[in-house]
């Protein structure tokens, strides 16, 4: 296990990045781990929330951003809701996951596209087109027999319609995604 | 006048942030200032000697210190200016330290605010005039609020310096929380063994008058004459009658009344004497659940009883005392653990709070002594504490640590192991904090000789699965979410002021914070005082505490009455309203408006006038600000003195 | 007027000793940090205070008063913050008829034990009056001698 | 009577069509009007927030915008995840700053705070189980177990929620338990099943569904009934890879509350979309009509033995 040098790794603009795009405070943690201890997907995570909270007060960024966990938060609020000291963690883990889109990383590479192709769908069409998101995400990642003992059950409902469902407003709706892209520059 | 003026550097508290010395030399330029200097600890015996050296060469009648919040020293310095032959109302004080050095950090605004918080303590001081203090009779009787350890250690030694003591308990016997448990840390000695002989004390004590099931309903007065009302609550049973036989308790046929000696768990009869060692052991009738006083019917009690002592028509009643001085001894409540929806305390029944534990642990409690589970009556397992229950919390509003739950939880994983040697007990922590005397060494022998496993962490959540009792935590030190299936859940459930803790407070004038617990004059040097002369605290009303510091506290509280009662005549403090006859026009708003009825009317020269009642003035100074005449003035905050105080703030 | 020209209003604040001046002090013993504007005169009981005492000042050229007693019920002479309050209500109201923006004076409750409630008091209090910024001066001496003006 | 701004959500067109039906004709059905909101686009559920939260507001904030026109009483939805973004997006923007940053990506500025409710909000507190319950004295759904399932953000966080208790939240409780079903106590009413991971990281899903289902299994649940349409697909549609990762086959009809209530209410079986469930719902109806069948022939037994009884005694 690695040494770490808890002074010279500490990025404390790191830190206050985080602080600020969150509206948190990570110094109100105290670890007692409420968060770990009520997270459904503790046992999917490489590191458990109260810990990336511990690796956040220590500035350890590229461990943090690098790390898996924040792609698996499905912000249940769990963690925000029991939190003793009133820090909203769901968010914190949110905003990881903003810096590390920024950032390049991605560490569960079809997380990340299943929600790109979520939004592609809906800057298209104005709403999600359940259908066309899921060919599309099939032709990216290439996960081609995932879920095809769904079809079956499915399909015959007659419920995922093979057209998109458009809306007048749908430039609309572009155009938003096209002035959030602006701001971003 | 001449007046002296000295700047404290308190070290490097004042001085690192004010130039001490700047200001001396700015004080200077104030009106009759004929000398200043600056001192590194004014309240030093170096630093009051110079202030004395000060006044004898400089011939000064005043002086002014800049330093700390007179709140801490204005006695202090009152002293020494006194030892130099001053009248010791001839000083003022400026504080420069809580608030000028200690919440700013540029040093330019600071010495500037402190130049000018000199200037107006100045000011104030040219308007003083000396004032003496008269003497009055005092009252020796003490009121002890509460009859739990702390009020009964408290009572026991008042009574043993022998002064009468009234002893006000809210329940149907003294005891408290401590009559309740089972065994006390760290000895694990028999809570009963040793509280029961004190409680019988008391009973005993011919110094001792004891009111149990009463209220303090009212007091007025001050110190060294209080007057109280006190309401007795009716019992429904005529206690001179009753020899607490129990006949009624066996058979009364209501016997679903909420036992609260019991922390409910299971219920009890309507008429109950709480616990066999109760004093006074008199039975009482629950109103809510007595057949005979909700339906009408029944009496069986009355028909019972050999002594005939049972008053279905009883009525509450209010007495009257006189004391000199009370001490508050209220004690604690257990923080409501059902708003930890997560827990499902309150919903699931066997999660249990401690107390209702200490209930099934002991011998005398609804079990006799043997664990059972409330939903089956099985023997449990293995148990699950939980700790930090309405403790360390902010998003419950109980931020503050209880002190003494991870002793008692220790405790009680210890008596587990005694009664059922097979089970497993585990303790979910945060933090242990066993700082008292053989205390560290208890928690480490509850898991090196008892095998109860702490696990480092907080459970976020508690559910049934089964019969039992799916508890999810987190062990942080193994980075991990962990789960126990356990059979009985503990929860360490914290302390939070009595429920009508600020109620009371406002009835004796003492300050309290904002959870409720009552506030000492001085967090260190003064724990046991209010900032009511005559007025004690004693045990977890001030804070939560465990026995020792309880029963230490009502020793203390204790001492400083009897203190209090050595004197023959208290002093009364001479900053009190007094009436310039020539201006006023009786008018009687005065007497209106004091809250101590300490101003009367009285004739002079056949016109009504008010004249202040010197040793009842409390000096609020309230008659000051009504009288239109400006004719009442409250020494040494007179109408002059403020207005000089605000005219030298708005010409600087 | 200010006391540090350009830095500080002159805000001045009448305190109860039993329970706001404790409230300061307790500020002070946890290093609350705040403006420095504000200037403490204690006073017994906020019923002690004459609402003149206030008139008086703000004419006298303070830029604003914070006048801060115990909670209601709280008091330690039993009922004076109640007098206080009924008084400094109707006079609140009265300000405007003077010509003072009633915003330049408040009235609160601070207890012994709340330090911090104490520190964001004072913050905003001050932060209302830069906002106002200083008074207008009714001296007409000062407003024909900016000299002297500027030199309080 | 009051108006309701109606915000059907994305799969409401698509995967959980049965869900806006039944809602809809169950509205009507308790005299809530709705209104739909024109041309409303997708609240950018889960996939927006995690890029940037301004964005995710913007995309929600569109329809609070449209629906300003509506004169509505509230904004309502039957999805947690469209109204989770809408309720967010809606306290976020109390903060004047971001509000106006977000009325910059719009064409059509928000200008009002509109209040947001769940449908199950509406039904629950503005309509009542009281008054629910006394449409129906026949107890239609007398005999059918359910365990009812929140998901994890009908109630949480509570500061933005403002619905229910976080915890162990009732309102659906009660609404089914008016109509007659007997409510178990579901111990994991507001733990997460998994939410959008479906197709990413479906072992995620089928882990913590099964969790879900074991549980309402061990109580003896006919049936789970639930408020979210992924939380329905989840559960239904996945019940096989649940079930597999639990270890053990399941066979757990998965109703929205509100089939349930229109079932009750005699709603047309064409609006409910009964057969549009993966499970079949046969299972627990017929389990629920056994135990009718059982208890009138309970009754029917102690009314002869009392006849009887009487027949003695003359």
């Amino acid at each position: 296990m690695e040494v770490v040098d808890i002074h010279a790794s500490c990025d404390h603009e790191f830190i206050a990045q985080v602080e600020a795009e969150s509206e948190q405070k990570v110094r109100l943690c105290y670890q007692c781990g409420n968060c770990t201890a009520g997270c459904p997907y503790t046992f999917a995570y490489d590191i458990p929330v109260s810990q990336v909270m511990r690796l956040l007060q220590a500035g350890q960024k590229e461990r943090l951003l690098s790390c898996k966990s924040i792609w698996l938060c499905a912000t249940c609020e769990s963690c925000t809701t029991r939190c003793p000291n009133e820090i909203d963690v769901a968010r914190i883990m949110d905003v990881l996951r903003h810096m590390a889109r920024r950032e390049g990383y991605v560490s569960e590479r079809n997380v990340k596209v299943f929600w790109d192709t979520f939004l592609d769908s809906v800057e298209k069409h104005g709403r999600v087109f359940e259908m066309g998101l899921l060919a599309t995400y099939v032709a990216k990642t290439g996960r081609f027999w995932t879920d095809m003992d769904l079809g079956p059950k499915i399909l015959p409902k007659g419920k995922l319609s093979f057209k998109p469902h458009e809306i007048q407003g749908k430039d609309k709706v572009a155009e938003i995604f096209k002035r959030f892209r602006e701001t971003q520059q | 006048m001449k007046i002296g003026v000295f700047i404290c550097h308190c070290g490097s508290n004042i001085g690192g942030t004010v130039d001490a010395a700047k200001v001396a030399e700015a004080a200077r330029a104030f009106p009759d200032v004929v000398f200043t200097s600056d001192t590194m600890y004014a309240c030093s015996e170096p630093g009051q000697d110079g202030i004395i050296q000060a006044i004898k060469d400089h011939q000064l009648d005043g002086v002014v210190v800049s330093s700390c919040t007179p709140r801490m020293h204005e006695p202090t310095f009152r002293r020494t200016v006194e030892r130099a032959g001053l009248n010791r109302f001839m000083f003022e004080m400026a504080n420069i330290r809580e608030h000028v050095s200690w919440i700013g950090k540029d040093k330019e605004a600071n010495t500037n605010k402190a130049v000018e918080l000199t200037g107006i303590a100045v000011e104030k001081l040219r308007q003083d005039q000396p004032l003496f203090a008269k003497q009055f009779d005092i009252n020796k009787r003490v009121m002890i609020i509460g009859g739990g350890v702390a009020g009964i250690q408290a009572a026991l030694d008042c009574a043993d310096g022998d002064r009468e003591v009234v002893l006000v308990e809210r329940e149907s016997t003294i005891g408290g929380k401590m009559a309740k448990l089972d065994k006390t840390f760290p000895t694990v000695d028999c809570s009963s063994c040793i509280l029961g002989p004190k409680m019988v004390d008391v009973a005993q004590h011919p110094k001792i008058q004891l009111y149990a099931m009463s209220e303090v309903e009212e007091i007025g007065g001050y110190v060294g004459n209080f007057e109280v009302k006190i309401k007795r609550k009716a019992p429904y049973v005529n206690w001179e009658l009753c020899t607490g036989c129990g006949l009624c308790m066996e058979k009364c046929p209501s016997k679903k009344s909420k036992d609260r000696f019991n922390e409910q768990v299971g219920t009890t009869t309507a008429i109950n004497i709480p616990f066999p060692q109760a004093i006074p052991k008199k039975a009482v009738i629950d109103p809510e659940f007595c057949i005979k006083l909700t339906k009408g019917k029944c009496g069986i009690c009355a028909k019972v009883c050999p002594t005939k002592a049972i008053v279905f028509d009883q009525q509450e009643e209010i007495v009257s005392e006189s004391v000199g001085a009370i001490v508050a001894a209220t004690g604690y409540d257990l923080f409501d653990i059902s708003k930890y929806g997560e827990y499902g305390g309150g919903r699931l029944p066997d999660v249990i709070t401690g107390m209702q534990y200490e209930r099934l642990l002991s011998a005398s409690g609804p079990t006799g002594g043997h664990v059972k589970r409330p939903s089956d009556g099985k023997e449990p397992k293995t148990i699950v504490f939980v700790q930090c229950v309405g403790s360390r919390d902010k998003s419950v509003d109980r931020p503050y640590c209880s002190g003494f739950c991870c002793m008692y939880t220790a405790k009680q994983a210890i008596l587990t192991k005694d009664h059922i040697p097979d089970s497993t007990s585990y303790v979910f922590y945060m933090d242990i904090r066993a700082p008292g005397k053989m205390y560290d060494e208890f928690t480490r022998r509850a898991m090196e000789e008892y095998g109860t496993q702490y696990v480092r962490g907080r459970v976020s959540m508690i559910y049934p699965k089964g019969d039992k009792l799916l508890v999810r935590g987190a062990d942080t030190l193994m980075g991990t979410q962990v789960e126990v299936e356990a059979d009985l859940v503990v929860l360490a459930a914290g302390a939070e002021a009595a429920v009508g803790a600020p109620h009371l407070a406002e009835k004796l004038r003492i300050s309290y914070d904002k959870y409720g617990f009552f506030m000492e004059s001085h967090p260190k040097l003064r724990p046991v005082e209010t900032n009511t002369a005559g007025v004690y605290l004693a045990g977890a009303c001030q804070g939560p505490k465990d026995i020792p510091a309880s029963v230490a506290q009502g020793s203390a509280a204790a001492a400083k009455v009897l203190a209090l009662f050595a004197k023959d005549k208290l002093e009364n403090d001479p900053m009190i309203s007094s009436v310039d006859i020539k201006r006023c026009v009786g008018c009687g708003k005065c007497v209106q408006v004091c809250p101590f009825g300490a101003i009367k009317e009285v004739d002079f020269r056949g016109e009504p006038k008010a004249e202040v009642i010197e040793t009842v003035c409390q000096g609020c100074g309230l008659c000051t600000a009504t009288c239109p005449q400006g004719a009442i003035q409250l020494s040494h905050f007179t109408d002059n003195q403020i207005l000089a105080e605000v005219n030298a703030l708005c010409q600087l | 007027m200010s006391a540090l020209a350009g830095k500080e209003l002159r805000i001045v604040g009448f305190l109860c000793n039993w329970c706001s001046y404790g409230g300061a002090d307790t500020a002070g013993v946890g290093r609350f940090s705040q403006p420095t504007d504000l200037r403490i005169i204690r006073v017994p009981c906020s019923g002690r205070i004459n609402p003149l005492f206030v008139a008086k000042t703000l004419l006298s050229g303070a830029d604003g008063v914070l006048v801060s007693g115990c909670h209601p019920r709280d008091c330690h002479y039993a009922e004076g913050n109640f007098y206080a309050r009924r008084r400094l209500e109707v006079f609140k109201r009265l300000l405007p008829t003077m010509g003072i923006d009633p915003d330049r004076f408040e009235y609160t409750w601070v207890s012994a034990s709340e330090g911090q409630r104490w520190q964001k008091v004072v913050t905003s209090f001050t932060e209302q009056i830069h906002k106002l910024g200083p008074a207008p001066r009714f001296g007409l001496a000062h407003e024909q001698n900016p000299a002297t003006a500027a030199a309080c | 009577m009051t108006k309701y701004a109606y915000y059907p959500g994305c799969s409401g067109l698509g995967t959980s069509q049965e869900y806006d039906s039944s809602t809809r004709a169950v509205c009507r059905a308790l005299g809530v009007e709705l209104v739909d909101i024109p041309d409303w686009s997708c609240c950018g559920s889960t996939p927006a927030h995690t890029v940037d939260h301004l964005l995710s507001s913007a995309l929600a904030a569109r329809n609070l915008a449209l629906a300003e026109n509506l004169d509505a009483t509230a904004l309502i939805t039957p999805c947690p995840s469209c109204l989770t973004n809408l309720k967010v997006a809606v306290h976020r923007m109390s903060d004047r700053e971001f509000r106006l940053q977000v009325n910059k990506l719009l064409d059509k500025p928000v200008d009002r705070s509109t209040p947001v409710k769940s449908v199950l909000q509406v039904l629950a507190e503005d309509v009542g189980p009281d008054a629910v319950a006394e449409m129906l004295p026949n107890k239609p759904l007398a005999g059918l177990k359910l365990a009812p399932y929140y998901g994890c953000i009908m109630n949480r966080p509570p500061e933005v929620m403002q619905f229910d208790d976080h915890e162990n939240p009732m309102a659906m409780d009660k609404l089914m338990a008016a109509l007659g079903a007997e409510v178990l106590p579901f111990p994991l009413k507001v733990e997460c099943c998994g939410a959008s991971y479906g197709v990413a990281r479906k072992d995620i899903v089928a882990k913590l569904s099964g969790k879900l289902l074991e549980a309402a299994e061990d109580l003896g649940a006919h049936a789970v009934v639930t408020a979210c349409p992924l939380c329905q697909m989840n559960l239904d549609l996945r019940q096989g890879q649940a079930g597999a990762s639990a270890g053990r086959k399941f066979q757990m009809p998965v109703f929205y509350y509100t089939q349930l209530l229109g079932l009750a209410l005699g709603v047309p079986q064409s609006k409910l979309g009964l057969s549009k469930l993966c499970v079949n719902p046969r299972l627990a109806l017929d389990a629920m009509h056994a135990a009718q069948a059982e208890q009138r022939e309970r009754e029917a037994k102690s009314e002869a033995d009392k006849q009887t009884l009487k027949a003695k005694a003359a």
